[in-house]
Parts: structure tokens; sequence; C-alpha cells
């Protein structure tokens, strides 16, 4: 069951649906330091939803918390209209939400097309046996997953990389690649753990392009965090901006951008 | 009463034997805090060095043996004696020059592997070093004496036979191993906090980019980590030779070393000192009292599954900090 | 270039084969590993009575016996490797000093049609010729040096051991284990109480086992011990002051360099034995003529005269001599192992025939037959003497309880044969 | 141009994924089948069988096994002897109780039994990781040589613990036992061998191969992209013993025939095996083998070359034998650390230049 509250249309026409996911008052403390402090807001069918704010803000810890890496102590996470009790981070993934990382999490021993496939992992279900004597269900599902894995690579334009060992790729293949292993597993929600960090100019316009691509053509929902301005206010339908653990605005960037909190923690103004 | 005093008893051997352990565990550790090298040869190194501290004393001639083979002589000794104290620092010596050509030879080409290579490597070191001890002095048991008083402590059994009513049996030698473990220990903890030297080996463990880059030679490190594994491994060797007698077993003490290591953390001092109390004394008296209603024989395997049962709940060890995962 | 290499490689794959004609006794031995002290010893005194007859007599019966010499270091595989290696180089006989290689080559000698002679260690059980077809255990088995102690120590006793405590100290192994039951046994026969306490190899560290001994205090402590356990044992024992005189080993835990290392506290210790020690025999003058003198002793001749020594001698002597019977029998100097085989079960060494050899009651008279593979099972007790540093005979050679060990023999090889599939053959 | 890959392109996804895409190394794959089974059973004798081509296929599955764990799925083990000593004792007591049911179907429950008990010592390596998790495996080494020393029932009793694999048969060939011959011990290994080489083939290129090597690469990504850690690496364990008390089994029952579990299944055995995987190459199938290989007929060769043909005397031949191996060891670490099957591979590139390097 969705929710019912009413959707939205963005500025360039998308209508964007109910809540997908909402956070509710979520405070998260490693021993005696507070990394997320009542931080609560939502994420909408189909948009692509910002987290920004300076470094120490606290929004890698918000998304480990919303990929169910972290428990936090209070709050609640609702996810389709259900409450998400604790879980383990693959029982998460298994619920339809596929992330990246700010420091590539890639398989480096395996090669850019077996990576991809482990996005499926989820969807393959062929019994040991079946596996261990390559028969039946495990090559009819190896074959049939290769193929959506292929046009995934076709998107992302990374063709002739398939049998490379990850290992040996520059930094912004990696990326896709990781991109592409998410994208594979065909997420509710996708989370993008600063898809563009240290990236240049013209890496950072492809992997922009791509992302709102993706939005466009699965439709996927995006929640990213990222550390540079500019590009996530081009980007996002709606942002969160967090500062020391706390949440000072929320909106679409034309609002986040006039917040005078926000102003204040991106020019440094001392906090009192 | 007497299982009580029985129990007092196997405790304070178990004691002794557990900082005969801690001494072998500490090998490990400098090394492993040093090169992150997890050095399996530290029971051959004990076995090496009791072999040739043997040699020189008795004045034999290194590779006689195969001398004899290839050229048909019948060379054994140079037909003198070296009084201990000399053989001893001759031995530490040779451990040192060893120290250096592994550094030269092993060490330096494998920077930068993963730690299983690394590891396999010193497995590899190990097979090559019995070998040579083997063909550098022969094969066949020698009886090390440096001096060393051995046999049941007459004083402490009158002592305590007057106090208790009961005399416990403590051998001379194993206190004065005790003594001298414990001195060593002691002494390369304030190595490590107050020389030069060692705070250069505390630096390069935390971070060897760091470390290099404020001028400290990791080739000089890890020469002298390897030359004090070397020099305790002599203790070591000396200890369990004097004992036993100097022959292949002695490099075997490194399985004992193991879990400790577990249970005190691979990079932890007091965590090997503490493990080893631990596992002497907790093997010694499982043996003693449940030993014998499960068969017995149970020391080998005791000593692994305690650190397992204990790592199941403590993963980070005895004195590991708690670890944090991160993504 | 490529070819050279294969060849190369292939050169070292296959064993230089020695030539066909003469007799061949491999040497399966061990020189390296937990074991090598003692196997180094033992291979040496097998190696050098071979030499001896070679030099002085020009073999057995005009034939040139080989001694081609393989190392297994006490590991099983190895000496499956050594077994095959020389197998088809006309080899007669094979004494592998292990008893884990002794249990892999039983089955396979009865179809390779080989001799396996285990003095002194192996199965127990194969005693039974009609069993073990091709397996001979003379001059004594473990159980009968089980048997010898018990024995000795009911002398010591007044024939009464009822009521006593004895504690045996084993190497926890197949080797190990074989003398539990036997002891059990007796221990039912004599009422005393038996208490097996195990030792995981390699046996460095015995604290424990030691204070368990000193908080039971048994009368007498008995050991099957190999390698570093018993220096440590006999070490650990003076150490908890156990009366040194009531310490007995099996003949593997009675060498010098099992007593070496404690020194003067090992003084009294004493232990099983089936052959002599020491340089007191006239077969030495021999030796050092034509063996030591020569520079043909085994790895320069410095143990000659010890304990593992005289038996790895003693084990080439019964060979030897059970070769000189096949001869006889067979009527020709060039025999197979078939004939070895009769010349074993031929085999009478009387004390006369000992003397002749030039050592003078140096083993026990030795007759064997087609249903008794293992001899008279006699075996006599040594004490080490720590000041002058030698070992002492102290009994004569002392026949083991038959009547309890014929029924534990004839179960564990019925029970043998029926898991292997054997019918035992008639002996008549 | 020895070695060529281009030109040989594919139009399915099916024959993509095939384990030899290329056509020069599926023809030496045929043929190094047709001689394995075609020539080699033929003029095999009791020496090369027991000492190099069994133990090299037996040691090939122990390899292919402790590879799925260490290899694959990142997990070190020093408990391979323990393991092959439950297999040995597994098939032991299943021969001796049912005498009637095929030796084939003993050794595969001996591996099932040892799957079982590989689960149970894998648990730790939900909690353990790295060197700790090695070194709490020997836990599993020592116990289990105990238990097997000390439990009279594993070995039905016997006086001394020594266990005798008694003689059976597969069509009428003995199979263990005294009795069987060279060619039928070979044929009975290579058959398991293949069959599981191409079991390990398929389970490490399929999903549970993906899951296993994204957690030896990256445990917590792993379980973020949906791995379950708990059943990937139970898997891997369970997987890994099954083919290790295979090779414990046969180790018993068809090459040695008797055996004692601490002599014959004890720490050295862990070592070797590890040996034949890190020379051989982790997470290579092909290196598994080439580690097996090598760390089997190294030894026997250099022994021959020194006592056989050089005339060394065993016990100096022996310990420069140790020399040897250690130092060849740790110049192989240093050469190449990803093992006989990298050497392959770069080899192989050369070739497909050769002879024109540029």
């Amino acid at each position: 069951m969705l929710d019912k509250t009413e959707g939205y249309s963005t500025a360039d026409g998308r209508q964007i649906g109910g809540v997908l996911m909402e956070m509710k008052n979520i405070t998260l403390r490693f021993g005696g330091v507070v990394a997320i402090k009542d931080i609560s807001f939502d994420i909408r069918q189909g948009e692509i939803r910002a987290i920004i704010g300076p470094n120490g803000a606290g929004k890698s810890s918000m998304l480990n918390v919303i990929s169910g890496f972290y428990h936090p102590q209070e709050g609640e996470v609702w996810f389709k209209g259900y409450r998400r009790g604790p879980m383990k981070p693959y029982e998460v993934a298994r619920l339809g939400i596929a992330r990246t990382f700010q420091n590539i999490a890639l398989f480096d021993g395996m090669s850019v097309l077996d990576n991809i496939m482990t996005g499926r992992l989820n969807r393959m279900k062929s019994g040991l046996l079946s596996q261990a004597l390559w028969w039946g269900a495990a090559e009819r599902e190896e074959n049939e997953n290769r193929e959506q894995v292929e046009k995934i690579i076709d998107f992302l334009e990374i063709q002739n990389i398939r049998k490379t060992p990850v290992g040996r790729l520059p930094y912004g293949l990696k990326k896709r690649v990781e991109l592409a292993r998410a994208l594979a597993a065909e997420p509710q929600i996708l989370l993008l753990d600063e898809p563009m960090a240290g990236m240049n100019v013209e890496e950072k316009e492809d992997m922009s392009r791509f992302i709102l691509d993706v939005n466009d053509e699965f439709g996927t929902t995006i929640a990213l965090i990222e550390h540079d301005m500019g590009v996530v206010m081009d980007l996002s339908d709606r942002v969160v901006v967090m500062d020391y653990g706390r949440k000072i605005g929320d909106g679409n960037p034309d609002e986040v951008r006039r917040n005078q909190d926000v102003i204040d923690a991106y020019l440094g103004v001392a906090h009192d | 009463m007497d299982q009580f005093f029985f129990a007092a008893e196997v405790l304070a051997n178990g004691l002794m034997t557990g900082v005969m352990y801690a001494l072998v565990a500490l090998g490990f550790v400098l090394i492993f805090k040093a090169s992150g090298v997890f050095n399996y040869a530290q029971g051959v190194l004990a076995l090496f060095a009791a072999l040739t501290l043997v040699g020189i004393q008795q004045g034999q001639i290194p590779f006689a043996h195969l001398i004899n083979a290839a050229f048909g002589t019948s060379l054994h000794h140079f037909g003198w004696t070296v009084p201990a104290v000399l053989a001893i620092a001759l031995t530490a010596g040779v451990m040192v020059a060893l120290a250096f050509l592994i550094e030269k030879l092993v060490l330096q080409h494998l920077v930068g592997q993963e730690p299983i290579i690394l590891f396999m490597a010193t497995i590899g070191l190990a097979y090559f070093l019995e070998g040579l001890g083997d063909v550098m002095w022969g094969a066949d048991i020698k009886t090390l004496d440096v001096g060393l008083p051995q046999g049941i402590s007459d004083s402490i059994e009158g002592a305590t036979a007057e106090w208790f009513g009961y005399g416990f049996f403590i051998d001379r030698l194993d206190i004065w191993a005790t003594v001298i473990a414990a001195l060593l220990v002691a002494a390369l903890v304030a190595f490590a906090q107050y020389t030069k030297q060692g705070r250069a080996m505390r630096a390069v463990a935390d971070d060897h980019q760091a470390a290099l880059s404020v001028g400290i030679s990791l080739r000089f490190i890890w020469v002298m980590v390897w030359s004090i594994a070397g020099f305790v491994a002599l203790v070591a060797g000396i200890m369990w030779g004097t004992k036993s007698g100097v022959q292949f077993s002695l490099s075997l003490i490194a399985l004992k070393a193991l879990p400790v290591l577990m249970l005190g953390g691979f990079t932890s001092i007091p965590g090997a000192i503490v493990g080893g109390l631990i596992i002497g004394v907790g093997e010694k008296l499982f043996e003693f009292f449940i030993g014998p209603m499960v068969g017995g024989a149970t020391e080998n395997w005791f000593a692994y599954v305690l650190a397992l049962i204990f790592l199941v709940f403590r993963p980070q060890g005895l004195f590991g900090e708690r670890i944090i995962e991160r993504v | 270039m490529k070819t050279k290499l294969t060849a190369f490689v292939l050169a070292g794959m296959v064993t230089a084969a020695p030539a066909l004609a003469d007799l061949v006794v491999p040497n399966l031995s061990y020189r390296t590993g937990p074991y090598g002290a003692n196997g180094t010893q033992y291979a040496d005194g097998f190696n050098d009575y071979f030499t001896l007859l070679n030099e002085r007599d020009g073999g057995i019966g005009g034939e040139i016996i080989q001694v081609p010499e393989c190392e297994t270091a006490y590991n099983t595989e190895k000496g499956v490797e050594c077994y095959e290696a020389t197998k088809d180089t006309g080899a007669l006989v094979y004494n592998p000093l292990s008893t884990g290689i002794t249990y892999q080559l039983i089955p396979k000698v009865g179809v390779d049609k080989k001799v396996l002679y285990t003095p002194g260690y192996g199965r127990t059980s194969a005693k039974n010729g009609k069993v073990f077809e091709w397996v001979f255990n003379a001059p004594a088995n473990y159980w009968d040096g089980a048997s010898v102690a018990i024995k000795y120590l009911l002398e010591e006793n007044g024939g009464d051991l009822s009521g006593k405590k004895i504690a045996l100290v084993y190497h926890n192994s197949a080797y190990g284990k074989e003398p539990i039951r036997t002891l059990e046994e007796l221990a039912a026969k004599h009422g005393f109480e038996l208490n097996a306490i195990p030792v995981e190899a390699p046996g460095q560290e015995q604290k424990s086992q030691w204070l368990q001994i000193r908080r039971d205090k048994p009368d007498y402590v008995l050991m099957w011990g190999w390698g570093v356990m018993n220096q440590v044992a006999i070490q650990e024992a003076a150490n908890i002051r156990f009366p040194m005189e009531n310490f007995i080993g099996i003949w593997w835990a009675g060498s010098e360099i099992d007593v070496g290392p404690a020194g003067a506290g090992a003084d009294g210790y004493k232990s099983l034995t089936f052959n002599g020690v020491g340089m007191d025999y006239p077969l030495y003058d021999d030796l050092k003529t034509h063996v030591l003198d020569t520079g043909k002793a085994s790895q320069g001749g410095e143990h000659v005269g010890s304990a593992v020594y005289s038996r790895g001698m003693y084990a080439a002597v019964v060979i030897a001599e059970a070769i000189r019977k096949a001869q006889e029998l067979a009527g020709t100097a060039q025999i197979n192992p078939e004939q070895l085989r009769e010349g074993f079960e031929n085999l009478e060494i009387s004390t006369e025939r000992l003397a002749e050899i030039g050592l003078p009651d140096f083993g026990p008279e030795i007759a064997l037959s087609c249903s008794n593979h293992g001899g008279s099972g006699m075996a006599r007790i040594q004490q080490w003497d720590a000041s002058a540093k030698t070992w002492n005979l102290i009994t004569e050679f002392t026949e083991p309880d038959n009547e309890v060990l014929d029924p534990l023999i004839a179960a564990d090889s019925e029970a043998y044969a029926k898991e292997a599939g054997i019918t035992p053959r008639e002996c008549n | 141009m020895l070695y060529r890959e281009a030109g040989d392109f594919k139009t399915t996804y099916r024959d993509d994924g095939q384990t030899f895409p290329i056509r020069l190394d599926r023809w030496g794959y045929y043929v190094t089948l047709a001689v394995a089974f075609g020539i080699i059973p033929f003029v095999i004798n009791d020496y090369w069988a027991s000492a190099v081509f069994v133990p090299f296929l037996i040691y090939a599955i122990a390899a292919l096994g402790l590879n799925i764990l260490t290899g694959y799925a990142g997990q070190v083990s020093l408990g391979t002897g323990g393991f092959m000593a439950v297999g040995a004792y597994a098939v032991y007591k299943l021969m001796t109780a049912f005498p009637d049911i095929s030796i084939v179907i003993h050794i595969l429950l001996a591996g099932g039994i040892t799957a079982m008990v590989g689960v149970l010592f894998g648990l730790p390596s939900l909690r353990i990781k790295g060197f700790y998790l090695a070194v709490a495996t020997l836990a599993a080494q020592f116990f289990l040589v105990w238990l097997f020393n000390k439990v009279p029932w594993f070995y039905n009793y016997s006086a001394s613990g020594q266990i005798t694999a008694p003689e059976r048969t597969i069509l009428g060939q003995a199979v263990t036992g005294p009795a069987s011959t060279a060619s039928a011990k070979y044929l009975i290994c290579l058959v398991f061998v293949f069959a599981l080489a191409w079991i390990a083939r398929n389970l490490t290129r399929g999903t549970l191969g993906r899951k296993w090597m994204a957690i030896r690469d990256m445990d917590i990504a792993a379980e973020i992209i949906g791995v379950n850690p708990l059943t990937a690496k139970l898997s891997a364990f369970a997987v890994s013993s099954f083919f290790i008390g295979i090779a414990g089994a046969l180790l018993f029952a068809v090459y040695l025939g008797a055996a004692e579990v601490g002599e014959a299944f004890g720490i050295n055995k862990s070592f070797l095996v590890l040996f034949m995987v890190i020379i051989g190459g982790l997470g290579s199938i092909f290196g598994s083998f080439a580690g097996a290989a090598f760390m089997v007929m190294m030894p026997v060769f250099l022994k021959n070359v020194l006592v056989g043909s050089l005339g060394w005397p065993t016990d100096l031949a022996a310990h420069i034998e140790l020399m040897i191996v250690g130092a060849l060891i740790v110049m192989f670490l240093i050469v190449e650390p990803h093992g006989l099957a990298r050497l392959w591979s770069l080899t192989k590139e050369k070739l497909r230049l050769w002879p024109f390097p540029h």
C-alpha cells in the first residue's frame, strides 16, 4: 500500500508519486557522539532526492541508516507504507534498495561483467545441485540475467570493458560500473553516495547525464548525497540539507538556495 | 585440601609454562607490529638459534657433513670449546646477520603483498632454515648446557613444606626461565617506550607511509625487529633446549604460541603476556583435572578451542579495540 | 632444449635401479624429521653390518648385498613412495622402523610377495604366521614387552602385584596404544591397577602428566615413548623425584640419547631390550678392521655400540641369517623373496650361532615356524648407569606370559583376517 | 601467433559463458582428457601411480576444495588435514558397516559428512576474520585429530587405532585393498577429479561463485548488495569440505590403504594443501591442479636427482631438499604471488604475440 499523499509535478513536467520512504525522527549515536539528531524527511516515488551538507554533517551516516547498515537508536524508517524493523543489510537489499559507495566498493578480483551480475544475485534462485551440474534452472537463469545485464552495459556504454578485471579500470569507469551493479538489481530506491566525488568536470557531466537518464528511462527513485552543491542543485527535485547531524533545510533547490541557515552553514558562520 | 595443593602446584607450573609461551608469542608480535608479517618461522628460529649455540659452544665445524660428503673428508670439530657467554654473544651475532639476510633476500621483495602471501613466505623460510640448521650442525639430538641450574628447588620445597605441610615441586630451570623471560619482556617494553629506535618501531607499526615520510628507514626497522625476534628466539631456544635437548621438536613451539596470539591479539605486547599465562595455566589445569575423564592428551587442542570460543565472543582479542565497521 | 629438459625431468622421476643380480635389502630409514636422531643410529647399524659382510665375506653365499637407502622421514606417504620405488629392483625384505608404514605395507607385501621384517615394532598380531604370511616380527613384540616388564615387576614383588598401582605413559599414537590391551588383561590377572596416561606427540610438554603421576603416586611407571617424549619424560620423572628404578621403558625408550639430557637424574632408569649394547663383542673387532678403519662406515660410524645402533645391527643380523637359511634351502645363492620367506620360517638362531657370529648373548634364541613368526618373545631389562654412561643388562632373557598373549594374538589376527577377507592357511 | 583469440566470435551468451571460450584452449583440454583417460591407464605402473599420479589426483581434489574456500570465498583455513581425516574415518566406518554398498556411494557420503562437519567449524567465520580465522581453524585440525585418536568407535576398537581399508571393487575391479592395480586406483581417482573439477567450475562461474567472490573481495559491500554472509560463507565451507572429505577418503582408502590419524592427517597436511593452493594460484581451478602437481612432484624429483643421480647420502639429500623446497616457495611468492595460474596466462599472452613481439 502506497502512501495516499498526493504527488507533485516537477519543473520539467515529470509527475512525482506518493511517499516511498519516510524517515521519522531519526537519531544515531556512536558511543557519546551524536551523528544524526532527530531528522525526518521523505522520499517520493520517482523523484531525485539529494542530501547535502558540509563535511561531517552526517550525510553518509544518514545513507547508511537508509540502507540498513546502521541501526538508529531512535526514530522509525517507513518503506512502502510499512515500518521497517531492524534488518540485516542483505535483507534491506532484498526489499529493493540498492546503493553505490563513496570509496568505490567493487569486487576487485572479478570482471566487470561478473561485478554487474552480482547485482542480480537476489533474482537468481536455482539450487545448489542445479548449479553444480550447470543444468536446468542454473543455466537458464544465467543466460536470462545476462541479457538484462547486457542491457545495462549498453545503457552505460561500457561494452568494451565487459571482461576486464575491475581492479585495472580507471576511477571514473569504476564509478560507472558500480552504478551498473546497483541498477542491475532493478531497485525501488537507488542510493548514490557522492557519485561525483573525485571526478573531473567532463566525468561529472557524464555521470549527471547517466543519473538523469536512469531516472527518466527506468523511473527509478534516486536518493543521493553529494558534497558539491552546484551539481546537486541542477540534478535534484528536492534537497535535504544537513549540518552537524541536524536538518537545516528541506525543499526544492530554489528554496534551499535561499535558506539563510544553509547559506550560513556553507559559508562557515559560527554556530551558537 | 590435598586437591587444593595439587591445583596450586599445577597452577604454578602452568604460569611458568605460560611465561615461556608468552616469550615465543612476543617474537611474533614484534614482527607483526612492525612489518605486518605473521612469522611462522619464529619456532624454527628458536631451533636454529639453539643449534648454532650448541655448535659454537662445542666447536663444531659448520657444514661438516656436507663437506665430508662432497670431498670425502672426515671433519667434525675444531677441537676447542667456547665459553657459554661468548657463545651466546656469537649466536646473537649470527641471528642479527640472519635478520639482515632475511630482510635483504626475502622481505624487501615482498613489500606490499597480501598478508597471506607473507605468511606463506615465512613457512617457506621455516622449511629452509630447518634444512639449513640440519645441514650446518647435523640432525642428532644435542645437549645444551649454558650453566642454568636444573632439578627441583630444595629451598622452595622445604619452605612450602614447613608453611603448608605440602612441599611444592618447582623446577629451578623453570624459575630461571620465568625470571629471564620476565626481564626480557620488561626490557622490550622499555625499549619500545623509551628509546629512539623503539619509538621509530612503534611509528612504523602505526603507519608505514607516515613513518617513511618523517624519515624513518623501514629497512633498518625491519632488520631491527627481526634481530630482536631472533634474540627472543635464542632465549626461548636456550630454555627449551636445556630442558629437552636441542632437536627438531623445538620448532613446534611455534604452534603453542598461535593460540596465545589469538587470545592476546596479534599486535598487543601485554596481550601476548596475559594470553600466554591464560593458555599455560588453562591447558595444564584442564589436562590435570578434566583430561583423565576424556582420555587425556588434550593439550594440543585445548588452547585452540579456548582461544576460538573466546574469539567468538570477543573477535578483537583481549586487548584489541572494538572494531567499528565502515563503508 | 625442450627434449633435454624433458629427459632430465624424466630421469629425475625414475630412480636408478641397482643391478638385479645382487641381494637387495632396501633400508627405509629416517634421518630427518621428529625422530631423525633415533632413526639415524638404527640405519647406521643396519648398514654397517651388511657392509661388514660384503667387505669381509664378499656378501652372503658369495652374493653381494645391496642396501639402497630411502629416506621416509617417518612419513607414511614417503614410506609408500620408497617401497614402490624399490620393490621392482629385486628387493627381498623391508624393515621400515615405523609402525605407521608397517601397517600400510602389511597388505601390500602379501600381494607383491615381499618379506616384511619388523623386529620389536609394527603389528603385534603379525606373530600369527597363519594370517600374516609375509610378515615377521621376531624376536619380540610390544605385547611381549609389556608382559616381560610385568613379569619382572612380579619377581621384584615376590610374585604378587595385587593392589599395586602401575601407570603407563604412552605416545598417543598407534605405537603407544599397542600395549594397553595386554596390560589390561595382565592387570585383571594379577590384580594391579593400571592407569594409562597419553602424551600427545611430540611430547615436549609433559608437566601435567607427571604432576598427575605425582598426585596418584603409582608404584611403577611403564613408558611407551619415542623421540623427544622420552627425554622429557625421564627429566620430568627426575623432577618429581619418582624413583628411577621403578620406571621402565619399552626398548624404544632405552637409548643413550633418551637419558642424556636428564644427566645424573636418570641414574637407575630401566628399559626393556632384546639386544645387547656396548662394544664388548668380538664382532666389533672385525667391524673396526673392515668397516670403521676403512672409512666405509655409514655416516662416519659416530654411533657404533649405542643401544639403537645395536638394534639396527641386530635386525641386519637376523635378516642375514634368514638369507643364509634361504640359500641353504633353495640350493642357490641368488634367492627370491619367496625363498627368503621360507628361510625366515625355518630360521633358527641358537646361542652358539650368535657366538659364532661374534655376538655372544646379544639376542635371544630365535626359532620360527610357519605359524610362529614372532619367536619366543623373550626380552630382558637393562639399567642406566649415569656416572659411567652405560647401559647394564640386569636380567637374563625372560619369556612373556604366553597364556595371556596367545588368545589376544589369535583374536586380533582373526579379526584382521575377517576384515581383510583372508582365510588363514594351515600349518603343520 | 601460436595462440590466437582473434576470430573466435560468440553469437550467444551460452557460448560466451562456456569454460574454454578459446578454441585452442578447448583442444588442449580435449587432448589432456584423451591422454588421461585413454593412454595413461594402460601404461601406468605401481611406482608412477603411488609416487606421482594417485597422490597428484587426490591432492588436486583437496586443493580444489581449499581453493573454493580460500581462493574463491576468501576464508583462510588451516584445518584441511582435520577435514581430510573426517572423510577418511567416515569412509572407513561406512565401508566396514555396509560392505555390500558400492564404495563410490561411501566416498560421496564421506564427502557429505565432512561437509556437515565443515559447516560446524565454519560457524566461527561469521564472527572471526582473516588471520584470526586461520588460526581458529587450527582448533578444528587439532580437535578432530584428537577425537579420531581417542574414541575407539572410529577405528572399530582395533588395538592400535590404525584403520585399514578392506578390498572393495567397482565393476569387478578392486580399487581399494592390496589387490587393486595401479590403473584401477588411478582411474577411480581420475573419475572423481574429473567430476569434481567440473562441479567446481560450474559452481564458481554461477550465482554461488559470485556470492563467494563478493564476500572475498569486500564482505561489507557484498552484504549491502544482498549477499547473506551466513549462507555464502557456510556454503563455501560445506562445498569445500565436501571436496576435502572426498580427498581424505580417497587418500586413505585408495592411496594409503592404512592410516593413523595423527600421522596421515596432521597439521603438515593442512600446510601442504595450502601451499598447493597458493603456489598454484588463489581462485583458479587450473591453479589447483598446477599447485598439486608442483608440490607432489618436486620432492620426488629432487630426491631422485640428489640421491639417485648424484648419489648423496639420504639424510643430507633430505635436508637439502627441505632447503630447496623452502627456497623455491619463497622465490615463487616473490616472482609471482598470484601463482602458477597467473604465470600460465602470462605465457599465453606472450604466445599470442609470438613470434612478433610488438
